[in-house]
């Protein structure tokens, strides 16, 4: 702030920070209004709720966000979601796992997550080695994935009991639900990969000037596998904890819509699609407006359909502030 | 303009043409017609439409094509279905609807099919709010409403059927009605949004035992006591809804069986003998309460 | 008046070698079904199966336009849905009412995608993803979330449900002259060479004097307009408005349009090849229902779900060979 | 008889930097007028403004005696403005036709484009250049010098009374440029203006009628050709003393050792496709080989090549007497060569990344420090070479986007420097930076070989290839065809090695 030279009028520059911030002066409007008129707005619970509601979305959309700064975009996550929270329950409840109760949890994290992984890496490598455009090469998995999910389950909903898996989802650290936390954790993580390591910086180069990358000997091939299957592995966590919540699985639904949810996400906060952007905090931002927007509409009996129409408004302004900063 | 004949014979090819799998009373409902298949003489040939109506057209269209001696039918739409049930009369096709029913006013039971055979989702919902009617015990009845999918018809006719039913009496008042889309996930997000904006809410009546148990959910991670402090009633009778009930989280569910297989096969063989089909087959839904859900359990699924 | 080239094969050929993949898996598929199912080749079925899909050509060729341009339409599904309750609803007037005017409804979508596409400088995919929500509300409002009967008394739904000539649906008669005029429109008038040239590079259509602005307007209101045709088949061959249908529309046709050879980032294309494209996946569905009545893989609805995402797998993974093989000029 | 066009004080900013300052321009009915000036003096702004491409922000501008306000190069085409634009501006998937006619394609029945007629007339208009070819493939599957023809003929068949032309001879030989003034000629005596922008003075005196100079901006000048010389332009241009300049030569490259043992790059017979045959060359320690050639004459290929970025198809490479054969520019960076590409903007910065991240891009994996960048010594690194090379820039962390061709050009050497290669392939290096920053890049270059590092220069400029290599290696299609070695080079000879690809008598 302080390193800003003075030679700029006050005014362009209050503008400036406006639209630099579009996503916040968003979300400090939808605040307003919600405290305004929403019953019971300013409760701790409300922000639990909030908080459960959006982290799956948020940890989805931090993926597509590395995902999207490639120039690429991520249509299967919905379907990793109910593979990985298909496979799940069918370890944890099988004779293995109800024998090694342990072993069996720490597998039902573990191999839905390599599921999801593998599934990363087969999009990842369609998009790299086969050079097939992102949206085609993810089509696949967003048609087939689910089904496999199904066919595991054979369609069946799977109901479980098991308090320790379901702590992914329902658990609370200091009295705010454990996924939050986690979604925090991840973006750090996430923040420090790509603000801090090569895999970081390679990552936004190659979204910004992909040959250059390649000239410079930047990995550009690993480097955008590596992004979608980080993308996957956030997806299959997500699934996880969709399935956690519910204490059931059901793979017709888990992650239903979800690519359009986070793809919204990861742009509302400011992720560009033509890539060489990713900002991670942004893409929580983005979850966090759109929750928010899904939260007031529903709180106050606005109609389904009404609320569709109010989203699609929303999203186009958001991006359109966006927009701007960049003329 | 008579209904297509169907002569007796030992085995039929049978055309089934379900119009989506996303849940699991559909996969029972799917399941059944398989397992009615061998013992009823059934070659099935099974489609899914993926929740189009029009492509459960186009499914009906390639049954014709592969020349079925019978049609199953669960119409997705009201009205958009009618073709297809048109169509398989000048197939010489007979078709008989289950579960859903089509617009009466384009294709009539005993012309254009042979019959309908299933449950009435306005009476379901109606039971569900004499149910609660009747078991209700505080002085004001303050609740929320889960529907089925935007649109649907069993959710427009289980809001109907509820909500002419309840508000004849005025100690209940439908706070808020939002949709959850059939999905446990999603009936547990709104329940949660729905009882931070109306906390003093104490029913929930969900339109399918799927988002009832995610608003039971809801409930409890709210820190409530569903059961005691908010009434939960609902329609299917699933596993887990008899389980609730049992465990006492739920107050109703009004039966909808999925297992229409055994049904189908008999109204099928009756047909063939000659016999005259009422237009209605109905199915006769229970209503499993904590009387009897302990009993019962072991039928649903 | 036709470029002679156009029907010079082997020129075609080693200039598209993609649009050729489609040709060859559609030709395969056809004589898969043909050899192994029994009136898969019945008039019955190929009528029903080009009524259908009628739907599905419409959209694609209009997605065709936008894709050419660079841009991406996923609002096609719901601007369907929207127009088939506006057909619904003027039915009472007939054909010659309903039909237009749906139409018209579709190409109001396809103006304000282009709006704030050219004018706000929203991406497409942004736009039109938000034009998908807002058309989905938007049918539902107006039709109070019912599905809405049309009038069964007017001629509306002679176009979905009789044949021209007592031979051809008129969805089919309808959709082939669709196929025809886009295909000249594109080939031979300078709108659509500038849609072409738009798509190659933007900034050297500027240059070259060319109407760019027009042209990416035209693009999405014409694939607004085609969704609405689609809407209206819907409704005069169902026999209702269905606000929920479309869903997942978009990507169907989006999966035609690269299938068939048409690059997503604009440029390099053909009509025809999109048709072929939109078939293919199109029988994809129909021989599945065909291979049930085997016995195979009725059992799980699933596999179907599996096996086409794996279909699609297979078609790409084609399409890589045949484009390595005959390296393509400009791409990479 | 009043002029065709008149501008004048023109002004023009980029995002707060000037382009144009007071620019001024008139051109008389029929003539061929040249504009002229550095890279970066504002020429090619001053035409898109013309046109109507870029908004100007103050100045008059007047076209066949009215007052002119063109938005868009349609308006500019409609009013008998037809242009050549500096960069390439064509669509190389679409047919040659196509790019030809488009904008103002034959019809039939009002509204369908005849074909037979739009291919016949392209061909007809292509012959007037000597070109026969297939007209209906795509345009980008032709050599850059066709493309540059197929421009040219597109703008002179629109029936304009002004044709632009902004470099177009760059990319084309003797030869055909002579066609090109052919053409030129033809309009000028059937009436049509031409305002021709060459960094090629002996061309301006072949066709031009009048010269404008321009520099930083400014119009400094205008002058009859046949009154002015070569060297008076070039004064003009740099704004410098004429005799000046003839004493002390035009580069920065010249000087250094002559003697060179150490063979560090052995190249034989290397081919990577129809672009690059037949290419052989030595490098050794110390030394600067030029490679020579017309654009389209492979020296990008054989960079490329040496850079791992096209796999070989036959011929080997030794490097330090090593067989070398890199299959990704990851290993030929390991193998410590750096590859400056000739295309800055597409193949070179990265817009939106700072300073500093554009500058360390190609030696992250040195920078590796438990697991993450070592942003400690990133720093220090940066602010060391911004300060060697003089790079102007606020802040290491300004994105490069921001900064002036010259100072990107220069993050983009210190990007290769950073990585201390013992060997830097320099395409192009000083293409399209203003004269300053280019002696100040070309004693960089110096320094560097002096430093005992070796260096492959790809230039397009004469002088600085015949002042700065110390050897000259010829390309014609695809193959290396004859050798020049300082002293002694020529820029006629070199001209003549290019033009018959012959051994010149030294
Ligand atoms: N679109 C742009 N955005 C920002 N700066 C620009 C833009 N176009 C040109 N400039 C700047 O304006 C100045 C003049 O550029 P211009 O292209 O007109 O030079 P020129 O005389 O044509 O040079 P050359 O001989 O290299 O073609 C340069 O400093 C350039 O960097
Ligand atoms: N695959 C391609 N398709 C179309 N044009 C191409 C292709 N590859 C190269 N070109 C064009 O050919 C031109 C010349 O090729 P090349 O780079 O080999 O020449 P060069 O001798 O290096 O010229 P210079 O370095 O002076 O630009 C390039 O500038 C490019 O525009
Ligand atoms: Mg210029
Ligand atoms: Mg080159």
């Amino acid at each position: 702030m302080t390193s800003l030279t003075s030679e700029e009028p006050m005014r362009t520059d209050f503008t400036n920070r406006l639209k630099q911030h579009g996503g916040l002066v968003a979300l400090a409007v939808i605040l307003i209004f919600n405290i305004l008129v929403t019953p019971n707005f300013l409760q701790a619970q409300t922000l639990a709720v909030n908080i459960s509601q959006v982290a799956t979305i948020a940890i989805v959309a931090m993926g597509m966000t590395l995902v999207i700064a490639t120039g690429g975009i991520d249509l299967s996550v919905g379907a990793v979601m109910a593979l990985s929270g298909a496979l799940a329950p069918l370890i944890f409840l099988s004779d293995f796992g109800t024998t090694y109760p342990v072993l069996g949890l720490l597998a039902a994290l573990f191999f839905p997550l390599v599921a999801a992984l593998v599934c990363g890496l087969f999009n990842g490598a369609i998009v790299a080695v086969l050079k097939v455009q992102p949206i085609i090469a993810t089509l696949i998995l967003f048609i087939s994935g689910r089904g496999i999910a199904q066919v595991l389950t054979n369609g069946n909903l799977q109901t479980f009991s098991n308090p320790e898996f379901s702590y992914l989802g329902t658990g609370k650290i200091l009295g705010f639900p454990f996924q939050g936390w986690l979604a925090i954790a991840i973006a750090c993580l996430l923040f420090w990969l790509v603000n801090r390591t090569i895999f970081g910086r390679y990552l936004l180069a190659i979204g910004g000037n992909e040959r250059a990358a390649k000239l410079s000997g930047g990995p550009v091939r690993r480097v955008k596998i590596g992004a979608y299957v980080i993308c996957s592995v956030l997806s299959g966590l997500a699934g996880l904890i969709v399935v956690a919540i519910n204490s059931a699985s059901d793979a017709a639904r888990n992650g239903n819509l979800m690519e359009l949810d986070a793809i919204a996400a990861a742009v509302v906060g400011g992720a560009l699609l033509q890539g060489g952007k990713a900002p991670i905090f942004g893409a929580i931002l983005g979850a966090v407006i759109i929750q928010l927007v899904k939260y007031t509409l529903l709180a106050n009996g606005v109609e389904d359909e009404v609320a569709l129409i109010a989203k699609a408004v929303i999203i186009l302004a958001a991006v359109y502030i966006q927009q701007a900063r960049k003329e | 303009s008579g209904l297509p004949p169907l002569e007796q014979k030992d085995r039929y090819k049978v055309g089934f043409a379900q119009m989506e799998s996303n849940n699991p009373w559909r996969i029972a409902e799917t399941k059944s017609f398989h397992d009615t298949a061998d013992s009823c003489g059934w070659d099935l040939i099974a489609t899914d439409a993926a929740g189009s109506a029009a492509k459960q057209v186009a499914d009906v269209d390639s049954m014709i094509a592969q020349g079925i001696d019978v049609l199953f039918l669960p119409p997705r739409e009201e009205k958009p279905l009618i073709p297809a049930v048109k169509k398989a009369k000048a197939a010489g096709i007979p078709t008989f609807l289950v579960d859903r029913s089509v617009d009466p006013n384009a294709a009539k039971p005993g012309e254009d099919f042979v019959a309908f055979l299933g449950s009435d989702f306005i009476d379901q919902g109606r039971r569900v709010a004499e149910w609660t009617i009747e078991n209700f015990e505080g002085d004001k009845g303050v609740i929320v409403q889960l529907e089925g999918t935007t649109g649907s018809s069993p959710a427009n006719d289980r809001k109907k059927g509820f909500d002419d039913r309840i508000t004849q009496d005025s100690r209940f008042e439908i706070v808020a009605s939002q949709s959850g889309d059939f999905a446990r996930d999603l009936g547990r997000q709104v329940m949660e949004t729905l009882l931070q904006a109306h906390p003093d809410v104490n029913i929930v009546y969900a339109h399918n035992d799927e988002m009832a148990i995610g608003a039971i959910q809801a409930l409890e991670l709210a820190g409530r006591k569903p059961g005691q402090d908010v009434l939960v009633v609902s329609i299917d009778g699933t596993r887990d809804a008899l389980q609730a009930i049992i465990d006492g989280k739920m107050g109703v569910t009004v039966e909808s069986s999925p297992f229409f297989g055994p049904l189908a096969c008999e109204t099928m063989k009756r047909y063939a003998a000659g016999e005259t089909i009422e237009p209605w087959v109905q199915v006769k839904d229970r209503i499993f309460t904590p009387e009897n859900a302990a009993k019962h359990i072991d039928e649903a699924y | 008046m036709l470029d002679q080239n156009a029907f010079d094969l082997r020129k075609y050929i080693s200039r598209n070698p993609q649009s050729v993949a489609v040709w060859i898996a559609l030709i395969v598929l056809i004589a898969f079904g043909l050899m192994r199912y029994d009136n898969f080749g019945s008039a019955y079925n190929i009528t029903s199966f080009l009524n259908y899909n009628a739907m599905f050509i419409a959209i694609s060729v209009g997605m065709c336009f936008v894709i050419l341009t660079g841009g991406i339409d996923l609002s096609v599904g719901s601007v369907a849905a929207f127009t088939s309750v506006v057909a619904a609803y003027l039915s009472p007037y007939g054909i010659e009412v309903a039909m237009p005017l749906a139409i018209l409804s579709g190409v109001a979508f396809g103006l304000f995608n282009a709006i704030c596409i050219v004018y706000l400088r929203i991406p497409p995919f942004i736009t039109t993803l938000a034009t998908m929500l807002g058309a989905k509300g938007g049918s539902l409002v107006i039709s109070g979330a019912q599905t809405i009967s049309v009038d069964w008394g007017s001629n509306f739904t002679k176009l979905g449900m009789e044949k021209a000539f007592d031979v051809v649906p008129w969805t089919i008669v309808l959709v082939a002259i669709l196929v025809v005029a886009l295909w000249i429109v594109l080939e031979m008038t300078s709108i659509g060479r500038t849609i072409l040239a738009v798509g190659g590079g933007e900034d050297a259509s500027v240059m070259m004097g060319l109407k760019v602005n027009r042209a990416k307007i035209f693009a999405y209101a014409l694939s607004g307009g085609c969704a609405g045709l689609a809407g209206v088949f819907l409704a005069s061959g169902f026999g209702a408005g269905q606000p929920l249908e479309g869903v997942g529309w978009e990507l169907s046709a989006i999966a035609s349009v690269v299938v068939g050879g048409t690059l997503l980032t604009g440029g390099l294309g053909s009509i025809p090849a999109t048709v072929a494209g939109a078939l293919l996946l199109g029988l994809v569905f129909n021989i599945l229902n065909f291979e049930n009545g085997k016995g195979w893989i009725s059992f799980s609805a699933y596999w179907q779900m599996v096996i086409r995402g794996a279909f699609l797998f297979a078609v790409i993974l084609f399409q890589t060979r045949v484009m390595n093989r005959n390296t393509v000029v400009g791409q990479g | 008889m009043a002029p065709l066009l008149a501008m004048s004080g023109i002004k023009k900013h980029f995002g707060g930097v000037p382009a144009l300052r007071r620019a001024s321009l008139e051109i008389e009915p029929g003539e061929v007028h040249a504009l002229i000036g550095q890279n970066g003096a504002g020429k090619s702004t001053l035409i898109k403004i013309l046109t109507g491409l870029y908004r100007r922000d103050e100045g008059d501008i007047e076209f066949t005696g009215a007052p002119s306000h063109l938005t868009s190069p349609r308006e500019a085409q409609e009013t008998g403005i037809a242009t050549i634009y500096q960069e390439l501006n064509l669509v190389p998937l679409r047919s040659v036709s196509e790019n030809v006619v488009m904008g103002q394609e034959p019809r039939s029945l009002g509204f369908l484009i005849n074909w037979p007629e739009a291919h016949r007339r392209t061909r007809e208009i292509l012959s007037r250049f000597g070109i026969d070819i297939d007209v209906t493939a795509p345009l980008g599957s032709y050599s850059t010098a066709i493309q540059q023809l197929v421009a040219i003929a597109r703008a002179v068949s629109m029936d304009a009374k002004l044709v632009i032309m902004d470099e177009p001879t760059s990319s084309l030989d003797s030869s055909e440029v002579e066609i090109l003034f052919s053409v030129v000629r033809e309009l000028k005596s059937s009436g049509v203006s031409v305002l021709y922008v060459s960094h090629f003075l002996d061309e301006l005196f072949q066709i031009c009628d009048r010269v404008t100079i321009m520099r930083d901006g400014q119009t400094v000048g205008c002058e009859t050709i046949a009154d002015t010389s070569k060297l008076d332009l070039i004064a003009a241009m740099l704004g410098r003393d004429a005799e000046e300049i003839a004493a002390e030569g035009l580069t920065e490259l010249s000087g250094g050792k002559q003697d060179f043992e150490e063979i560090v790059l052995q190249v034989d017979k290397v081919s990577t496709g129809p672009r690059l045959t037949d290419f052989s060359m030595t490098l050794h320690r110390g030394e600067i080989v030029g490679l020579g050639g017309l654009l389209g004459a492979g020296r990008t290929e054989a960079a490329r090549s040496i850079f791992g970025l096209d796999p070989l198809t036959s011929g080997d490479m030794h490097l330090k007497g090593a067989p070398y054969e890199p299959t990704e520019p990851a290993e030929a960076i390991k193998a410590r060569i750096g590859f400056l590409t000739e295309d800055r903007k597409a193949e070179g910065i990265i817009p939106h990344m700072s300073v500093r991240e554009n500058l360390t891009l190609a030696l992250l994996p040195h920078l590796r420090k438990s697991g993450q960048i070592d942003l400690e010594r990133e720093k220090a690194l940066v602010e060391d070479f911004i300060k060697q090379l003089g790079i102007k820039t606020a802040h290491m962390d300004q994105p490069i986007r921001e900064l002036s061709g010259g100072n990107q050009q220069k993050v983009l050497l210190a990007r290769w420097l950073a990585t201390k290669p013992d060997i830097l392939i320099l395409d192009e290096p000083t293409r399209g930076v203003d004269v300053g920053a280019k002696r100040e890049i070309q004693t960089i270059i110096r320094n560097f070989v002096d430093e005992g590092h070796a260096v492959i220069l790809i230039s397009s400029e004469f002088e600085e290839l015949v002042e700065g290599a110390n050897r000259i290696v010829v390309m014609h299609e695809g193959k290396a065809v004859s050798e020049l070695t300082n002293p002694g080079i020529t820029e006629n000879a070199l001209v003549r090695a290019l033009a018959h690809h012959e051994e010149p008598a030294l």
